[in-house]
C-alpha cells in the first residue's frame, strides 16, 4: 500500500566544502558538486557549489546569498561532522529567514576523506552521504525551540558539604533552598573526620559555622532525617516527593536540652558516625554540633517500641516533646533545579582478607581511625588498640585498600595517600610511635599536598614502597609472637619484609553509594557501570548532567577531597542560579508526538521512557508525551505498533529517505 | 556479481557515543573500510527494525548498529531496548532465510575511535564472506523471469 | 640465595636490551597472562612463602622482563623456587597470571640450558620421563633416580622414610601403566611439534 | 436509466470473502436494487468475454478478493482495472496477501511438490500439471504460477483498500452504503488510496480488555495459560497478541473472547512493515537486560516470522523470504 | 545417588591410599556415586608444565576429553587431589580464555582420535561437591559419632582455593568450607591461621630446606594453637607434612608430633566406619594419641588457649563478613567462631 509521490519536490541547495585541503585531498569535490548538481537535480537540488572554507564568513555568506536570491527551501553543507559546525551553518539559514531545522550537514571529513584513502572510493562515498542528506532533508520539517519557565526554587539532596556549600551559595543570592538529609544531622563524612589535610585544621571548626548558617538561613529549609521518594516534571519544573521519617520527637517543642538522650537507658553501636567504634543511646543526636539539635529514636532498637514499656525519654522530656505517635510524612515540592550530592561510601575492608580486617582485632579502617583521633570521639582522641588502653609502638598504615585493584575497584580513591599522611602525622603527633607507610605510588597533585608529604617525611616517618601482601597474626619467630606481621615486598630494596606492629590503619577507599542506581533513575541521570554519576561532560560540564535541570556536586561522581567537593557545590549553585535568572529554558525541539487519533493507548511506550515523560489519560485511553520532559532519544518512536508516535527532528521519512539517498548508487546500478 | 564483491553496509550511530567515536576515528585519521554509510539517531534506541528492513530490501548487504556500552547510555537504559529488539530482529530474519549474521550490534563508546574502526573492518569482511545480498534486485523480477541472485545459507 | 659469581651483581645493565622477551614469554603462557599490566606494586614479591630463597622477587623479574634483561631473567632462580601456592595471583591487583609465567619462564630456562642448578630441571624432566613411560607418576622410581643423582647422601636418611612409606603401602616398586599408551604418546608427539604462537 | 455496474472477482485466496459479502444479510438486496451485477462468477452466471466487451470504465465498483498467484489473476486483474470506475482490492489477499502470501517463504518448485508429491495428494502417476499440454484435439494451457504472491496493489492501480480476513460483514454493509450515499449525492468519496471499511487506530483501541504498563518475563502460547485473566490485557500476560499492531476495524472479535489477535486486518494506517512494528512492540515489553535471558524470553515465540507476517508477507519490505527466489526448474 | 565422573590421581593409588579409601567409603553413605574416568592418565603435576606448554596441557586435556566422552547425565568431574583439580580446571579455562591454545591441543588431541570443547565439563573439587551438592545438613544427619573433643586445624593448602578462576570458594585466603565440614562431624576446629598457606610443595624434593621451613611454619602453629591432629584435603599436603616431619625436626632440632590426615577419614569416622576401613595406621607421624581424644571430656575452649582478642571489653569489633557457602546463607553467629 505505498504511494510515493515525486512531485514539487522543495528546492535544496548542496555546498561543499574543501575545508583547506582536508577533504579534497581524498575526496573530489569539484566531481562531486557537479555530480549533485546533475544527478540529485531530479531530486530537487537546484544549486550545488564547492568553496574552500566553507565555514567562514564568506562560505556562510554564499548560502544566504543563495537563500535569499534563489528561494532555496532546504540546504545542505557537505564539510565536516555536525558536531562541530551544525550550529554554524543553522544559523546562516536561520540569518538569511529560512528555519535552521531545514539545514543538514553531511560529514564528508570525519567519515570520509580522514579515514579512507583511495580518492575514487571516498569520492563515492562522499556522493552516497551527500545524496543521503539530501533525500533526509527534503523530508525535514521546520522546528520552533520549545521555551518553559522556571521555579525559581531548587532542591539539594546531600547534607554533606557539596550539598551544604550549594545551598548556601543560591540561597544567599536571595532563593529558596529545600536540602534533604537521609541522616537526622547534616554535616557528611566530613563531620566525622578530626583535622583535614594539608593544613590540620580541625573539621568541626571549619564546617560546623557552614551548618549553623545553613540551619539558620532564611532561604533553606532543612529536611533532615528525610529521603526523596519520587520525582517528577522537568527542567524549571519538577515536583518532588520527601518522605521524612518519624523522629518521634516534636521539633517545634524539643529545645535540643538532650535530657532524653541522658536519660535514655539503653546504649548500641553507632555504625554511621562513630563509625561501628562507639556506642551511642537509642535517643540520640548523632554528635555534639549536629543540625538540627534534636535527637531522634532509633525505634527498631527502642525498648519502648520493641516490649512497650521504658518511656524514660518521654518522663524525663521537660517539655513534652517526645512523641510516640509520629508516623512517616510525604511533603511534596516545586521545584525548578535539582542539586544531587549524595556523596559515597566506604569501602568494606573486611572483603580483602588477607589484611584480617574484622578477624585480626587491631586492623582498623581509616575512618575508625578519624574517629579515634577525634577529640569528641569514643577514645577522647586517645590513639589506643582495640582494648581500649594500650599505646600502640609501632602502626602500619597501607594505601589503596580496595582501590587500584583489580579484585575489588579500579579506580584510585585520590584520598587516601593524603589521609594516610595525615594520619601518620597524628600517630607520632599523639603517640610518637614509630609508624610505616605502605604504598604503591604517592599522589600528592594538590596545592600544599606534596609539601605534606615532604613535612611527614621529615618527622620520621618510614615509607615502604609496595603493596601489602597480607597482615598476619602467625608469627614465625620470637620478634613476631603476638604482633600483627605486615608482609610487604619492599619493592624500592627489592626484598620481603615482614614488619612486626601492633596497629595497622587500612587507608580504604571510595565506593559509590550502594543505592546509587535507585537514585540515578529517581533522578533520570546517568549512572556508570561502577554506580558513580555520569557527568554531561568530564572536563566541559562537570556538574551537568544529561538531565536538564539536574546538577551533580561532590563525590556522587567519583572520589573528590574537601576543597574539590566544595567548588563543585558552588559550581553547581552557579549553574542552577544562572538557569533561575534566564527565567525560561530553550529546549531542543527534538521531541515525540503522539497522535490521539491513532493511538490505541496499548501502553506499550509507557514502560520505555526512563524520564517519565509519557503520561497515560485513563479518560481518553490515550497516552500523551510532555514535551518539555522528553529528551528526544527516540525510543517510544521505534516502539509504537501503531505508528502512532512521531519525533520531531529524526522522523521516519528522515531516516527511511536518508536510506534510499544512501543506496542510491547502488539501486542505480541493479 | 564481480568477482572482488564490495559489500554496501548502512551503520545506525548513537549521537552520544558512536557518532562521536567515528568523529574520534576521523580526527585521529585511523583508516578503516569504506563500505559502511553512517546515519546519525539520536540512540540506539530510536532504532526502528523497519529501518533495518529498509535498508537490506533496498541494496543493502548488511546492517551494523552501534550504541552505548550497557550501562553507560545516554538516555539511562535505552540501548537495552535496542538489544531487545535486534535479538528479535535476527530471530525474524532467520525465519526469512536471510542470515542474521548480516545484521550486528556492537557497543562502542565516544572514545572509541579505534574500536569503531576496527568493529567495522571486521563486519566488512564478515559481509564479504557472506556474499551480496542484493535483494533490491530480486524484487525486481516481474514475476515471470527470474534472474540468478545469490541464496542465502542460513543454518537451521 | 646470594647472587652467584655467574651472575656477578652490577648497578648497570650490561647485556643488550632485548625489548620483545615481555611479549615473548607472555605469548607462551597458559592463559592471558597480562604480564604487560604490571605496575611493579610487589604484592607478589610480598606475598611469596619462599621468597627469601630467591635470586629476584617476581616483581623484579617482571622488571626484568620489561628491561629485556634475557639472560639474568632465564639465570634467576626465581622460577624454580616458586612453590605455585598462587597467593600472587589472587593478591595481583592486575590479574597477572604470574605463577604461569614461572613456567613459562622454566621452560625457556631449560629450553636455552640457562639454569644454573640442574637439581630442580632435572627433577621435572624425570617427572615427564616416567609419566611419558607410563602415563602415571613414578613415586618410587623418580625418588630413587632423582636422589641417586642429586642428593647420595640424602638418599640414606630419605631410604628410612622411603621404606616407612613401602612399609605402609603407600609406595610401590612397580610402575602402574595406562592402557593405551600409543594413544598418549601420539598425542604428546603430536604436542611436541606444536608452539603457542598466537 | 440502466443502472451502475458491480462486479466481484475472486483470485487466490480461500473465498471466505465472498461468503462474508453473502453474509451482510439483507444489505445484499439494496445491492441488487441499486446495481446491476455485471460479474460475479460467485453468484451471477457472466463470462470473462461479457467483461471484454463493457467499455472501459463500465463497471463502477469492482470488489477483488483474493491475491495474484497466477497469470490469469494478473491477466483479470489488469481487465478488470481497465473497466472499473472504483477498484477495491477486497480483504486480507488482495490488500496484502494473506495466508497465500507465506507461499513466498518457500521455493516453487517446493510448493508444487507439496501440493502435488506428498501423501496427502492421491496422484499416483505422480502427475505434475504442466503450462502447456499437447493433447491430439490440439493444446490445453492452464496459468502458470508467478515467481510469487503479489498483491493486488503491486500489479494493477488501486483506488481502495479493504482490509480483514474476511472483512467484517458490518463493514462491509457500511460501505456499502457509502457507495449508495454517493450515487445519492449524500456523500463524498474518500481520496484515492484509502482504507475504507475500517478503524484508523488499532484492536486495542476497540479491546476492553484492562491495560497496564506492559513488562513480560516469559512469552507463553495462550494453551499454556490456563486460565487466562479475562479482564487483562493478553500481552501483559505474556500471550503474544498482535492486537496492537493491527488495525482497527473488527471489534477486537478474537481478544474479547480470549484468543489472541493474530492481526488479519493488517497493519495500521501509515506502517510501512506490520511485521516490524510487533518486533519492536514485543521486544520493548520484555524485562530483561541479559542478552541469554532476553534470547529464554524469546524462545517463547516459536515461530516469530510466522507469527508477525501472517498475513502481511506479500506487502512486507522483504515481499518474501530468501528460498523464493531459488532459481527452479519450473 | 548423583552421578559424578572422577578423576582419582595417581597419588590416590600410592602415598594418598588412606584419602582414596576413606573417600570410596563414604562415598556410597553420602549418596555420591564416583564413575572413575577410563585409562586415565597423569596430570603432570607442576612438573609437566614447567618444561614444555603444549604437550603438557595435551596431557591434563586427554583426561577431560576421556571424560567427556563418558559423560552421560553428569557433567562434572571430581578430583580429590589439589595439583589434579587445579591442572584440569586449568586447562578447561585457559583453553577458552586463549583459543589459540585450545586449539593446538585440541590439534594435539586429534592425533589420538580424541576433542574436547572448553567448557563442556565441570571441574570440582571433592570437598566443594560434599558441601556444594551434598550439603552440610545431610551431612550432620549422617554422623553416628560426633568427633567430639578433637581439636582440628583446618589445612586447605594453596591449590584448591587458588586462583580460583571459577569463584566456587567462598574466599581465596581464609574459605570456610573445610570449617564448616569439619563443624559439621562434631569437631572443635581451631582458628587456624596457615590453613591455606604453603607445605613446600615439590620442594621436599628440590629444596628441602625451603620446603622444611615452609612445613616448620604449619606445624609450628598448628601446636601453637593446641591442634590435636591437621586435616588436610590434599595429598601432596600430608605427605610434605607427616612423612618429611621427622626431616624437619631433625633440620632445625625440633620434637614436633602433628599427626595429618585425610578430611574423608575423619568424615568416615563421624560416619562410624572403623579406623582400619579409612586408611588410619598408614601414616607416618602417628595419629594414635589423637585418636584416643575421641570421645573424653572437652578440654578448655578454643578461646582461651589461642592466643586471640577477648571480647566485649574495649572497642566494639566490626561483626565478620558472613561468606555464603553456596545455596546455605549462614547467620551472624554462625559466621563468628
Amino acid at each position: 500500500m505505498s504511494a510515493e509521490s515525486k512531485s514539487n519536490k522543495p528546492k535544496v541547495g548542496v555546498y561543499v566544502c574543501h575545508c583547506g585541503t582536508n577533504i579534497s585531498h581524498t575526496v573530489d569535490v569539484e566531481q562531486v558538486r557537479e555530480w549533485a548538481e546533475k544527478t540529485l537535480g531530479a531530486e530537487g537540488v537546484v544549486i550545488a557549489r564547492d568553496y574552500k572554507f566553507m565555514c567562514s564568513s564568506l562560505g556562510q555568506e554564499l548560502i544566504e546569498k543563495d537563500i535569499k536570491e534563489l528561494g532555496l527551501e532546504r540546504v545542505v553543507v557537505a564539510a565536516c561532522s555536525p558536531h562541530l559546525h551544525e550550529m554554524t551553518f543553522r544559523g546562516a539559514s536561520k540569518r538569511a529567514g529560512l528555519n535552521p531545522y531545514l539545514t543538514e550537514l553531511a560529514s564528508i571529513r570525519e567519515q570520509v576523506s580522514w579515514v579512507h584513502t583511495d580518492k575514487a572510493v571516498a569520492t563515492e562515498k562522499a556522493k552516497a552521504v551527500v545524496a543521503g542528506a539530501v533525500e533526509r532533508v527534503i523530508k525535514n520539517e521546520p522546528l520552533e525551540e520549545i521555551r518553559v519557565p522556571i521555579h525559581p526554587d531548587t532542591l539539594v539532596v546531600g547534607g554533606g558539604i557539596a550539598g551544604i556549600q550549594a545551598a548556601l551559595e543560591i540561597a544567599n543570592a536571595g532563593f529558596k533552598v529545600y536540602l534533604v538529609e537521609r541522616e537526622p544531622s547534616i554535616g557528611g563524612h566530613m563531620a566525622q573526620f578530626d583535622k583535614t589535610f594539608p593544613t590540620l585544621d580541625c573539621a568541626a571548626c571549619i564546617l560546623t559555622p557552614r551548618m549553623f548558617e545553613a540551619g539558620n538561613h532564611p532561604n533553606i529549609e532543612l529536611l533532615t532525617w528525610s529521603e526523596v521518594t519520587h520525582v517528577s516534571g522537568y527542567v524549571g519544573n519538577f515536583t518532588v516527593t520527601v518522605k521524612k521519617k518519624p523522629r518521634y520527637v516534636n521539633t517545634d517543642l524539643c529545645t535540643g536540652c538532650g535530657i532524653c538522650v541522658e536519660k535514655c537507658p539503653k546504649k548500641v553501636v553507632d555504625d554511621v558516625y562513630e563509625a561501628g567504634l562507639g556506642y551511642r543511646k537509642v535517643v540520640y543526636t548523632p554528635f555534639a554540633q549536629a543540625v538540627p539539635k534534636y535527637p531522634v529514636i532509633d525505634a527498631p532498637n527502642c525498648t519502648y517500641f520493641q516490649k512497650g514499656t521504658c518511656k524514660a525519654c518521654e518522663k524525663f522530656c521537660p517539655t513534652n516533646a517526645i512523641d510516640f505517635t509520629q508516623k512517616e510524612e510525604y511533603v511534596t515540592l516545586p521545584v525548578g533545579n535539582i542539586i544531587l550530592a549524595t556523596g559515597y561510601d566506604l569501602f568494606d575492608a573486611r572483603r580483602v582478607s588477607n589484611y584480617g580486617y574484622g578477624r585480626l582485632a587491631n586492623v582498623f579502617t581509616s575512618i575508625e581511625f578519624e574517629r579515634m583521633s577525634n577529640a569528641a570521639g569514643p577514645t577522647g582522641g586517645n590513639i589506643v588498640l582495640r582494648d581500649g588502653k594500650t599505646q600502640p609502638k609501632t602502626v602500619g598504615i597501607i594505601h589503596c585498600v580496595g582501590s587500584r585493584d583489580k579484585n575489588y575497584n579500579n579506580y584510585c580513591s585520590s584520598i587516601c595517600c593524603m589521609q594516610s599522611l595525615k594520619f601518620a602525622h597524628l600517630v607520632r603527633e599523639r603517640t610518637g610511635a614509630t609508624v610505616y607507610e605502605f604504598y604503591i605510588d604517592m599522589r600528592t597533585p594538590m596545592k600544599a599536598y606534596d609539601e605534606f608529604y615532604q613535612r611527614v617525611l621529615e618527622e620520621g616517618t618510614l615509607f615502604v614502597r609496595g603493596k601489602v601482601a597480607q597482615v598476619t597474626n602467625a608469627a614465625r619467630n620470637e620478634r613476631e609472637e603476638g604482633k600483627l606481621i605486615i608482609q610487604v615486598e619492599d619493592t624500592l630494596a627489592g626484598k620481603q619484609r615482614r614488619i612486626p606492629v601492633d596497629m595497622v590503619i587500612l587507608s580504604i577507599g571510595m565506593e559509590p553509594r550502594h543505592d546509587a542506581k535507585a537514585t540515578s533513575h529517581l533522578f533520570g541521570v546517568g549512572c556508570s557501570a561502577d554506580g558513580w554519576f555520569i557527568e554531561k561532560h568530564p572536563k566541559l560540564d562537570p556538574v551537568s548532567t544529561m538531565t536538564e535541570g539536574v546538577m551533580i556536586a561532590g563525590c556522587a561522581t567519583g572520589p573528590k577531597d574537601i576543597p574539590a567537593s566544595v567548588a563543585q557545590g558552588s559550581a553547581a549553585a552557579a549553574r542552577v542560579l544562572n538557569k533561575i535568572m534566564q527565567k525560561e529554558v530553550v529546549l531542543e525541539p527534538i521531541k515525540a508526538t503522539i497522535n490521539p487519533e491513532q493511538c490505541s493507548g496499548c501502553r506499550i511506550c509507557n514502560g520505555l521512557c526512563p524520564f517519565n515523560a509519557i503520561l497515560f489519560h485513563e479518560d481518553r485511553m490515550v497516552s500523551e508525551v510532555n514535551p518539555a520532559l522528553c529528551q528526544g532519544c527516540g525510543t517510544c518512536v521505534a516502539a509504537c505498533p501503531a505508528g502512532a508516535i512521531s519525533g520531531s527532528g529524526f522522523s521516519n521519512e528522515q531516516i527511511l529517505a536518508q536510506i534510499d539517498g544512501l543506496l542510491m548508487d547502488v539501486n542505480m546500478a541493479a | 556479481m564481480s568477482e572482488t564483491f564490495e559489500p554496501v553496509i548502512i551503520g545506525f550511530t548513537c549521537n552520544w557515543c558512536s557518532y562521536r567515536a567515528a568523529d574520534l576515528a576521523g580526527t585521529a585519521r585511523m583508516k578503516y573500510a569504506p563500505n559502511v554509510r553512517l546515519i546519525r539517531l539520536m540512540c540506539s534506541g530510536r532504532l526502528d527494525p523497519t529501518f533495518v528492513m529498509k535498508a537490506l530490501a533496498s541494496g543493502a548487504d548488511g546492517v551494523l548498529i552501534t550504541g552505548c556500552h550497557p550501562g553507560e547510555c545516554h538516555y539511562i537504559e535505552q540501548n537495552y531496548k535496542a538489544l531487545r529488539r535486534y535479538l528479535l530482529l535476527r530471530r525474524v530474519l532467520k525465519g526469512m532465510g536471510i542470515a542474521p549474521e548480516r545484521v550486528k550490534l556492537v557497543w562502542v563508546s565516544a572514545a572509541e575511535g579505534m574500536k569503531l574502526a576496527h568493529e567495522i573492518n571486521i563486519f566488512v569482511e564478515e559481509i564479504r564472506a557472506l556474499g551480496p545480498l542484493g535483494w533490491h534486485k530480486k524484487l525486481k523480477g516481474n514475476g515471470h523471469t527470474l534472474e540468478e541472485p545469490a541464496l542465502e545459507e542460513v543454518a537451521a | 640465595m646470594p647472587q652467584t659469581d655467574t651472575q656477578p651483581f652490577r648497578t648497570a645493565l650490561i647485556q643488550e636490551e632485548d625489548l620483545s622477551l615481555l611479549e615473548e614469554v607472555s605469548m607462551k603462557t597458559a592463559g592471558v597472562s597480562h604480564l604487560e599490566m604490571c605496575i611493579q606494586c610487589g604484592s607478589c614479591g610480598g606475598s611469596c612463602p619462599p621468597a627469601e630463597e630467591m635470586d629476584h622477587t617476581p616483581r623484579m623479574l617482571f622488571a626484568m622482563l620489561r628491561a629485556g634483561m634475557r639472560e639474568a631473567v632465564l639465570q634467576s632462580n626465581t622460577p624454580w623456587i616458586c612453590v605455585s601456592c598462587y597467593h600472587c595471583v589472587v593478591r595481583c591487583p592486575q590479574n597477572v597470571h604470574i605463577t604461569d609465567v614461572m613456567y613459562t619462564l622454566k621452560s625457556m630456562a631449560i629450553r636455552e640450558r640457562k639454569y644454573r642448578d640442574a637439581t630442580a630441571p632435572e627433577f621435572s624432566e624425570t617427572f615427564v620421563d616416567m609419566v611419558e613411560k607410563y602415563g602415571r607418576s613414578f613415586e618410587f622410581g623418580l625418588a630413587t633416580r632423582h636422589y641417586l643423582k642429586h642428593a647420595p647422601l640424602r638418599l640414606v636418611s630419605m631410604s628410612t622414610m622411603g621404606l616407612g612409606m613401602l612399609a605402609k603401602g603407600r609406595m610401590s616398586i612397580t610402575p602402574k601403566k595406562i592402557k593405551d599408551m600409543p594413544q598418549l604418546k601420539a598425542i604428546l608427539d603430536k604436542a611436541k611439534e606444536l608452539e603457542l604462537t598466537s | 436509466m440502466s443502472k451502475p455496474k458491480f462486479a466481484m472477482y475472486w483470485s487466490g485466496s480461500c473465498g471466505g470473502c465472498e461468503i462474508a459479502v453473502l453474509n451482510i444479510g439483507e444489505k445484499i438486496l439494496d445491492v441488487d436494487a441499486r446495481f446491476e451485477v455485471a460479474f460475479w462468477p460467485v453468484a451471477v452466471d457472466a463470462k470473462v468475454k461479457d467483461v471484454e466487451a463493457l467499455p472501459d470504465g463500465g463497471i463502477l465498483l469492482t470488489l477483488w478478493n483474493g491475491s495474484i498467484r497466477n497469470e490469469e489473476n494478473e491477466h483479470m486483474a489488469h481487465l478488470l482495472r481497465r473497466k472499473s470506475k472504483l477498484l477495491v482490492a477486497f480483504g486480507s489477499c488482495a490488500t496484502e496477501g494473506c495466508i497465500p502470501g507465506l507461499a513466498n517463504l518457500a521455493p516453487l518448485k517446493e510448493i508444487f511438490d507439496t501440493a502435488y508429491h506428498t501423501v496427502s495428494t492421491d496422484n499416483p502417476q505422480g502427475i505434475s500439471p504442466q503450462p502447456v499440454t499437447k493433447v491430439p484435439e490440439g493444446e490445453i494451457t492452464i496459468p502458470a504460477l508467478k515467481d510469487r504472491v503479489y498483491t493486488l496493489a503491486q500489479v494493477v492501480d488501486v483506488d481502495y483498500y479493504m482490509p480483514g480476513c474476511p472483512p467484517e460483514s458490518h463493514q462491509i454493509a457500511a460501505v456499502i452504503d457509502l457507495v449508495i450515499q454517493v450515487l445519492d449525492g449524500k456523500a463524498q468519496l474518500p481520496p484515492k488510496g484509502s482504507v475504507i471499511g475500517a478503524g484508523g487506530s488499532t484492536v486495542c483501541d476497540e479491546c476492553p480488555r484492562k491495560r497496564n504498563v506492559k513488562t513480560i518475563k516469559a512469552f507463553r502460547r495462550i494453551q499454556e495459560v490456563a486460565p487466562a485473566d479475562p479482564e487483562l490485557c493478553l500481552l501483559e500476560q505474556g500471550i503474544p497478541c498482535n492486537g496492537p499492531a493491527t488495525r482497527s476495524g473488527c471489534d477486537a472479535r478474537c481478544p474479547r473472547v480470549g484468543a489472541q489477535c493474530i492481526g488479519c486486518y493488517g497493519p495500521a494506517e501509515g506502517v510501512i512493515d506490520y511485521g516490524a512494528r510487533l518486533i519492536t512492540a514485543f521486544a520493548s515489553v520484555i524485562n530483561a537486560n541479559e542478552p541469554d535471558e532476553i534470547e529464554r524470553i524469546l524462545d517463547g515465540i516459536p515461530d516469530p516470522t510466522g507469527q508477525f507476517y501472517r498475513f502481511n508477507l506479500a506487502d512486507s519490505l522483504f515481499k518474501a523470504g530468501a528460498p523464493a527466489f531459488k532459481k527452479n526448474g519450473h | 545417588m548423583s552421578d559424578y565422573l572422577f578423576y582419582p590421581g595417581c597419588s590416590m593409588e600410592s602415598s594418598a591410599k588412606a584419602y582414596y579409601d576413606s573417600l570410596l567409603e563414604i562415598a556410597e553413605p553420602l549418596g555420591i556415586n564416583l564413575k572413575e574416568i577410563e585409562d586415565w592418565n597423569c596430570c603432570g603435576a607442576t612438573e609437566y608444565v614447567g618444561i614444555n606448554l603444549i604437550p603438557a596441557y595435551s596431557l591434563i586435556a586427554r583426561n577431560l576429553a576421556l571424560a567427556a566422552k563418558m559423560k552421560n547425565g553428569t557433567k562434572t568431574v571430581v578430583a580429590p587431589c589439589s595439583a589434579c583439580y587445579l591442572n584440569l580446571a586449568k586447562a578447561d579455562y585457559y583453553m577458552a580464555e586463549r583459543p589459540a591454545l585450545g586449539e593446538k591441543v585440541n590439534q594435539a588431541l586429534e592425533a589420538g582420535g580424541l576433542h574436547y570443547v572448553p567448557g563442556s565439563l565441570d571441574i570440582r573439587h571433592i570437598l566443594d561437591v560434599i558441601i556444594n551438592d551434598i550439603g552440610l545438613e545431610t551431612l550432620k544427619a549422617k554422623v553416628i559419632k560426633p568427633l567430639k573433643g578433637l581439636r582440628v586445624a583446618p589445612y586447605l593448602g594453596c591449590m584448591v582455593p587458588r586462583p580460583d578462576y571459577y569463584h566456587r570458594w567462598s574466599d581465596p585466603e581464609h574459605p570456610i568450607e573445610l570449617v564448616e565440614v569439619l563443624k559439621a562431624i562434631g569437631a572443635e576446629v581451631i582458628d587456624f591461621p596457615r590453613a591455606t598457606a604453603c607445605c613446600g610443595g615439590h620442594m621436599t624434593q628440590i629444596g628441602p630446606e625451603t620446603a622444611y621451613e615452609l612445613i616448620r611454619r604449619l606445624i609450628s602453629s598448628a601446636e601453637k594453637y593446641k591442634a590435636d591432629i591437621m586435616v588436610t584435603v590434599c595429598p601432596m599436603c600430608q605427605m610434605n607434612i607427616d612423612a618429611y616431619q621427622s626431616e624437619t625436626n631433625r633440620h632445625f632440632g625440633t620434637n614436633y608430633h602433628m599427626p595429618i590426615v585425610f578430611f574423608t577419614q575423619l568424615i568416615g569416622l563421624a560416619l562410624g566406619f572403623p579406623p582400619e576401613k579409612l586408611g588410619f595406621g598408614t601414616e607416618i607421624t602417628s595419629t594414635r594419641a589423637a585418636l584416643a581424644r575421641i570421645g573424653v571430656e572437652i578440654p578448655e575452649p578454643v578461646e582461651e588457649t589461642a592466643p586471640r582478642r577477648k571480647k566485649e571489653e574495649g572497642l566494639p569489633m566490626p561483626p565478620r563478613l558472613l561468606k555464603n557457602v553456596k545455596g546455605k546463607p549462614r547467620k551472624a553467629e554462625e559466621a563468628e567462631q
